[in-house]
């Protein structure tokens, strides 16, 4: 059997790749479309280091094989910022510091990007509850949180 | 300022205000990392790349008779496999003399099993293949003959009178007469001060008890990653995420027989070390690979092999007895720590000797170390490496002893506190220390005062880390714009890269975004210590700050030379070069000297070549808030307070991050995180689904205050903070649980299992 | 594998109907796995514990990613993710600790492709969904070379990872009957943390009260006590004609405790997992009280 | 006369279990040559992670570090970190 042919669509953007069966879209991403902003910190759906959009819904893309993404609509953290305009989510990321290493932020921006198009005025049991399955090893999320919260408030427009 | 002061000499920053630092800036390395572009350990790659993956012992102990490679040479797409039979035979006392003692023999040996495997999960070979997935098959398919062997997973186990013994070479050092056989105990170590019997002679009341604590992970999210590649001509390219490129080269060098010149390491960004990546693992193995492949080979570890194989810090035992008078001074420290090294020797057993009684004015004291192998995987540096389990045990004491005094836990460590003067357990005497100020910032804190319910319980405790200093280098050099670039070679793994930066701004006096910090090779930086050990702030901080006033001597010098003046005219201030004495000439900008750098003799820049002293003591003291559900055994940290004496706060946002994370995963060290074996050895916890760190739902804002005593070893008074904030959690979190259900908890992880069977008394 | 050769590949298959599927199964060379969420299988194919020849996705099956209502019940696809059920205003009405059980699986990663199907026929005996849908006296619907079938849910599992499917069958759908008027259920879990972990002990209860409160039907399921999860009769029957009072609820949770037969392992041990079983029986029929009071 | 102290462990092996001296030398380097010539092969376990504190001050990788006539100088054991 030959690779499989999978048309997707990335970011707004028409995509094609070649896949086999066994390759999940996290693999994918990284190694054939050379999209590394999504990461790999479990390959078990635990860390969420490769959180994706996938049909609107936010999942794991180690938890996705790559030939499920055939016809699909993905989002990465390589669509969250428009050009050189960043997502409000990224500012706040940097205005709180809310990373240290920065390899679980990717997973972090899009699963709160996540969150806040479903719930703008999240309270913050709610923003922890959703990110419970994005692992941060540096900051304690404290600062995660608080830069979620107030960039979800900007977003409001409060 | 003198003129004559001013030239060549280290400015004099005491009683300054400073104009940047101190400012919450934006980090350099932020945009790319918010936005997924910043490239971590597995996101390089190279052309003609291919994947190798490792073979491992599903042993913990076990001699290898064969090993057998050709099924998977076989194998269409598979390039090439190595063993412990590809690398050359290292010395047994072959160590590394410098800033810690390295087994290059140990390393080597944990790098790639030779005879003997020592853990479950220890490599045995590795194979390259043209993809992952057929690696991986190749993987499978070389056979290993095993000769199995009982295996010792506790110190307890390893210590039997007939327990396998697991080097042949291993003898107990630090005891008289010395062993004529080896065995498990690879040292004993001690410290005293004063005389350990009079001082108990003095003692009213006397607390005594053993504390238990397990193997735990750095759990960094990134696993270990690298790619090698060689040149036709030889040269051997590293590309990969440590915790120092020079480390890396420096070890390949060593473990695969090259030449330093011929190894150059690129750092990638760090995702996370805590210690962890102060090591290498897979390196030698991608090296040895692409040699033999003739491409370059890259190699990622899965979160099993993470776990398995790397990390951890030990776990141990501390037996701890205090004596103190009626009035609350303790008069007498005794502590005997038993720490699993594991695989190889080199427990951090000393560590927890020297730090355990650190907060305190003891003057009589006795700390003993017990370094034993067991067969897990040989502990690696894990943040403040072997204080935590020392402070758990101690500071659940202290609170023990205050219960027994009637005394309020934060009264008895101010009447005990260290200050400027007292000697340390290991000997030596503080310089200016701001533990009290801690503890006077605890007792004003919000939190220490608050009323607490039904179930709850309140936990306070301390802790100490020494911080290092170091060789470091530093670069600064003038662009012909006048911005400035400042190398380094410490990778930036919490936001160093700002720091670095606002020192350098500070002393050259132009805005931080005008200053672009890089993290160099090992080819266009001179030689930096690893990033460890709360250093990199502290001492390639001070590198920077010496390279820039370097650079500022330089400035300075081509002033001169376009005004026509003497360099003692010219003087530095807010970022231009100013002619003292005559105000015929504008002041000149950093830009406008940098214009006329070639009339002036060139490129302009500064460097700094230092090895760091003065390193300032930092301790800390965290008050922890519980809920114990009674019927469960399920903890809830309600509210945590984490305080620490930072010297002087370069970033404060990333200062306060350095306390929260710490702080979080000492609470995990404390509440659920251990390594779980099966009885013979294998780990049956081998991803984060049950190695359970904390996850965002557990826990509370930690909230942070920075206390800043300045260190005097340093221009601007800073301290390491990286490290301190990991001390105290594991007994704030212990002390607020046995607050809550009445009875002391003196075995960690608090997980609800082992908390119930202590709440039914079982 | 085939050594000397290439590695073995893995065969891919999209079936649109139920029909298609089971013919895909029954023509599978070789092992077959069928993928819903995919959250247990991808992790054991990465890990090499399972390497198939073939890997049938149900997903593109309109019955399997369905959600109706049957004869006042609800008929759910045994694909529909966590996140899919919870938008489903009438069945979080209905059966909160069905979905309590479905919504705990794992993160909000994981809740966009967690499924009931995937979640029961994966074998843990803590998987966190099935009590609940146990507790509900859900059926599901097996679709298979020989046509199809409905079983009790209780009957699918036959011990860890193993279930009583036969070769070439799979769970189309799940059937939760109507509810009466006045009905709760709840489910509760003990984890270490407070999200991210498998099960040490589950429980699920489901009342029916009659107009003056008490209790007609009860049906207690635990989770993790046991090489499947249990249902444990003689619980419901302790409550079954009380009010619910602080007696009944310890005869429960006794019958609880006697039901269990759990393991000592990584995640618990036999002592913690039986007293625990009981308190969380406790608990979740208080909340399955209120619900029903509501 | 600066008071020496020396590990443990080291006093044991080379000074008679006797962890307190004095000398009088300018310098670490030349406090070496003193040691070395007491105790001779102290000198080669000394330099093997070991460090010196010079009162308050702990050098991790010394060499001719001054020593003053009323100095406490301290060998302990170098420190890591993580």
């Amino acid at each position: 059997m030959a690779k499989h042919h999978v048309s997707t669509t990335i970011n707004g953007d028409p995509a094609e790749f070649l896949c086999d069966t066994q390759q999940t879209l996290l693999d994918c991403l990284r190694d054939e479309l050379q999209m590394t902003g999504s990461k790999e910190g479990c390959a078990s759906g635990d860390c969420g280091a490769c959180s994706v959009m996938l049909n609107g819904r936010l999942v794991c893309a180690c938890l996705v094989l790559g030939v499920e993404a055939d016809g699909a609509t993905i989002d990465t953290i390589e669509g969250v910022a428009q050009g050189d305009e960043l997502h409000p989510l990224q500012k706040h990321f940097l205005d709180e510091a809310a990373l240290q290493c920065g390899v679980c932020t990717p997973g972090f921006i899009v699963a709160a990007k996540a969150l806040l198009e479903e719930n703008p005025d999240p309270t913050e049991t709610e923003v922890r509850y959703w990110l419970a399955g994005n692992l941060c090893r540096c900051t304690g999320y404290d600062k995660i949180i608080r830069a979620v919260m107030n960039a979800a408030a900007e977003m409001r427009g409060a | 300022m003198g003129n004559e002061e001013n030239v060549g000499k280290i400015i004099d920053y005491s009683g300054r205000q400073f104009k940047q630092i101190g400012t919450r800036v934006v980090r350099p390395d932020g945009v790319e990392k918010v936005t997924g572009k910043a490239n971590f350990g597995a996101d390089f790659k190279a052309n003609g790349m291919i994947y190798a993956r490792t073979v491992r012992s599903p042993h913990a102990h076990a001699k290898i008779k064969k090993i057998n490679v050709d099924k998977a040479l076989k194998l269409k797409g598979v390039k090439a496999v190595v063993t412990g039979a590809d690398f050359p035979e290292i010395d047994v006392n072959d160590k590394a003399v410098g800033e810690v003692v390295v087994s290059y023999y140990d390393m080597a040996h944990n790098t790639i099993a030779r005879d003997k495997v020592y853990y479950d999960g220890h490599v045995v070979a590795a194979v390259a293949a043209t993809s992952a997935d057929i690696a991986e098959q190749a993987a499978r398919l070389i056979e290993v003959e095993y000769e199995v062997l009982k295996p010792v997973m506790t110190a307890e186990a390893a210590l039997k009178k007939n327990a396998p013994v697991l080097h042949k070479h291993l003898f107990t050092q630090g005891v008289e007469p010395k062993p004529d056989k080896p065995s498990n105990l690879a040292a004993r170590s001690q410290f005293k001060l004063g005389d350990i019997e009079a001082g108990f002679g003095q003692a009213d009341v006397v607390v005594e008890r053993t504390y238990t604590t397990q193997t735990v992970h750095q759990g960094y999210i990134e696993p270990h990653a690298c790619v090698a590649s060689i040149t036709a001509d030889g040269m051997v390219n590293v590309w990969c995420s440590s915790q120092g490129q020079f480390m890396v080269r420096a070890y390949v060098a060593k473990i695969c027989g090259i030449e330093i010149s011929k190894v150059k390491v690129t750092p990638a960004e760090i995702g996370g070390g805590f210690g962890g990546k102060t090591v290498i693992y897979l390196e030698p193995l991608a090296v040895a690979l692409a040699k033999k492949a003739g491409r370059p080979v890259k190699m990622v570890m899965t979160r099993d092999e993470v776990l398995r194989a790397t990390g951890p810090t030990s776990g141990g035992s501390a037996r701890v007895k205090l004596g103190a008078k009626r009035d609350g001074t303790i008069v007498a420290g005794d502590m005997e720590l038993t720490y699993e090294a594991g695989a190889y020797p080199g427990s951090p057993v000393m560590l927890g000797c020297m730090t355990g009684f650190a907060p305190y004015d003891i003057k009589n004291i006795n700390a003993v170390g017990w370094d034993v192998v067991v067969n897990r995987p040989k502990a690696a540096a894990y943040r403040a490496p072997g204080a935590p389990v020392a402070a758990f045990a101690v500071e659940s004491a202290v609170d023990e002893l205050a219960e027994q005094l009637g005394m309020d836990p934060l009264e008895l460590r101010l009447k005990n506190a260290a200050v400027e003067g007292t000697q340390a357990p290991y000997g030596v005497k503080f310089g200016p220390i701001g533990y009290k100020e801690t503890l006077e910032a605890a007792k004003n804190s919000p939190q220490w005062k608050a009323p607490l319910g039904p179930n709850q319980g309140r936990g306070i405790a301390s802790g100490f880390w020494f911080n290092i200093g170091g060789t470091s280098s530093a670069e600064v050099m003038v662009n012909e714009d006048g911005t400035v670039i400042v190398a380094t070679g410490n990778p930036d793994i919490g936001g160093s890269r700002a720091s670095m930066a606002l020192m350098a701004a500070e002393v050259l006096g132009i805005p931080y975004e005008r200053i672009k910090p890089l993290v160099a090779d090992t080819e266009s930086v001179p030689y930096s210590m690893l990033t460890g050990g709360s250093r990199v702030t502290f001492a390639t901080g001070k590198a920077v700050i010496e390279a820039a006033q370097d650079a500022v001597n330089d400035l300075r010098r081509r002033a001169a030379k376009i005004w026509d003046v003497d360099l003692e005219q010219v003087e530095w201030q807010d970022g231009q070069a100013v002619c003292i004495e005559s105000d015929k000439h504008k002041p000149l900008t950093i830009a406008n000297i940098a214009a006329k750098a070639d009339k002036t003799g060139g490129a302009i820049s500064g460097k700094a070549n230092i090895n760091a002293t003065g390193a300032g003591p930092g301790f800390g003291t965290h008050i922890c808030d519980v809920e114990v559900d009674p019927e469960t055994g399920h903890v809830t940290v309600l509210r945590y307070t984490a305080i620490q004496d930072v010297g002087k706060a370069i970033h404060p946002s990333y200062v306060e991050g350095q306390l929260q994370g710490g702080a979080v995963q000492g609470i995990g060290w404390a509440l659920n995180e251990e390594y779980v074996y099966s009885d013979d050895g294998r780990l049956l916890n081998t991803g984060f689904l049950d190695y359970r760190i904390p996850v965002a739902s557990d826990l509370p804002m930690i909230d942070t205050v920075l206390v800043e005593v300045p260190n005097p070893g340093h221009p601007f008074g800073v301290r390491g903070v990286g490290e301190t904030p990991i001390v105290p959690p594991l007994a704030a979190v212990a002390n607020a649980v046995s607050h809550a259900i009445g009875k002391r908890c003196a075995d960690l992880p608090l997980s609800p299992v082992r908390l119930l069977s202590i709440i039914d008394g079982k | 594998m085939s050594f000397g050769g290439n590695v073995s590949e893995i065969q891919f298959a999209t079936p649109q109907t139920v029909k298609e599927a089971v013919k895909c199964l029954a023509g599978a060379k070789g092992r077959a796995k069928v993928l819903a969420g995919g959250t247990d299988l991808l992790v054991q194919l990465r890990a090499g514990m399972v390497r198939p020849a073939l890997i049938v996705d149900i997903k593109h099956i309109p019955e399997l990613s369905a959600v109706k209502r049957e004869d006042g019940g609800f008929r759910v696809g045994a694909a529909v993710s966590g996140a899919e059920l919870g938008a489903n205003k009438a069945f979080r009405k209905a059966w909160p600790g069905v979905l309590e059980g479905l919504e705990l699986i794992g993160s909000t990663q994981i809740q966009g492709r967690a499924s009931l199907g995937g979640n029961l026929c994966n074998g843990s005996p803590a998987a966190d969904s099935v009590p609940g849908l146990i507790a509900a006296g859900a059926t599901c619907k097996i679709a298979g070379p020989k046509g199809t079938r409905e079983a009790k849910v209780e009957d699918v599992v036959a011990g860890p990872g193993k279930t009583t499917l036969k070769p070439g069958e799979f769970v189309v759908s799940f059937f939760l009957p109507k509810r009466p008027k006045h009905a709760g259920d709840a489910y509760l879990r003990m984890i270490p943390r407070t999200e991210m972990d498998i099960a040490v002990v589950g429980a699920a209860v489901s009342l029916e009260f009659d107009a003056k409160g008490v209790c007609t039907d009860a049906r207690v399921s635990l989770g993790a006590v046991a090489p499947k999860a249990l249902l444990v009769k003689a619980a419901g029957k302790a409550l079954v004609g009380s009010k619910l009072d602080d007696d009944a609820l310890e005869a429960m949770a006794a019958a609880c405790r006697a039901a269990c037969n759990p393991i000592d392992d990584k995640r618990g041990t036999i002592e913690y997992r039986t007293k625990v079983a009981g308190v969380l029986a406790k608990r979740a029929a208080r909340i399955a009280l209120e619900r029903a009071q509501a | 006369m600066a008071k020496v102290v020396l590990p443990l462990e080291v006093a044991r092996t080379f000074a008679a279990g006797e962890t307190e001296h004095e000398f009088a030398a300018r310098d670490v380097r030349e406090l070496m040559r003193q040691l070395e010539q007491r105790f001779p092969g102290i000198r080669a376990r000394l330099e093997r992670g070991i460090a010196v504190a010079i009162d308050t001050e702990i050098y991790q990788d010394w060499f001719v570090e001054p020593i003053g006539p009323d100095s406490e100088v301290r060998f302990l054991p170098a420190i890591e970190g993580g």
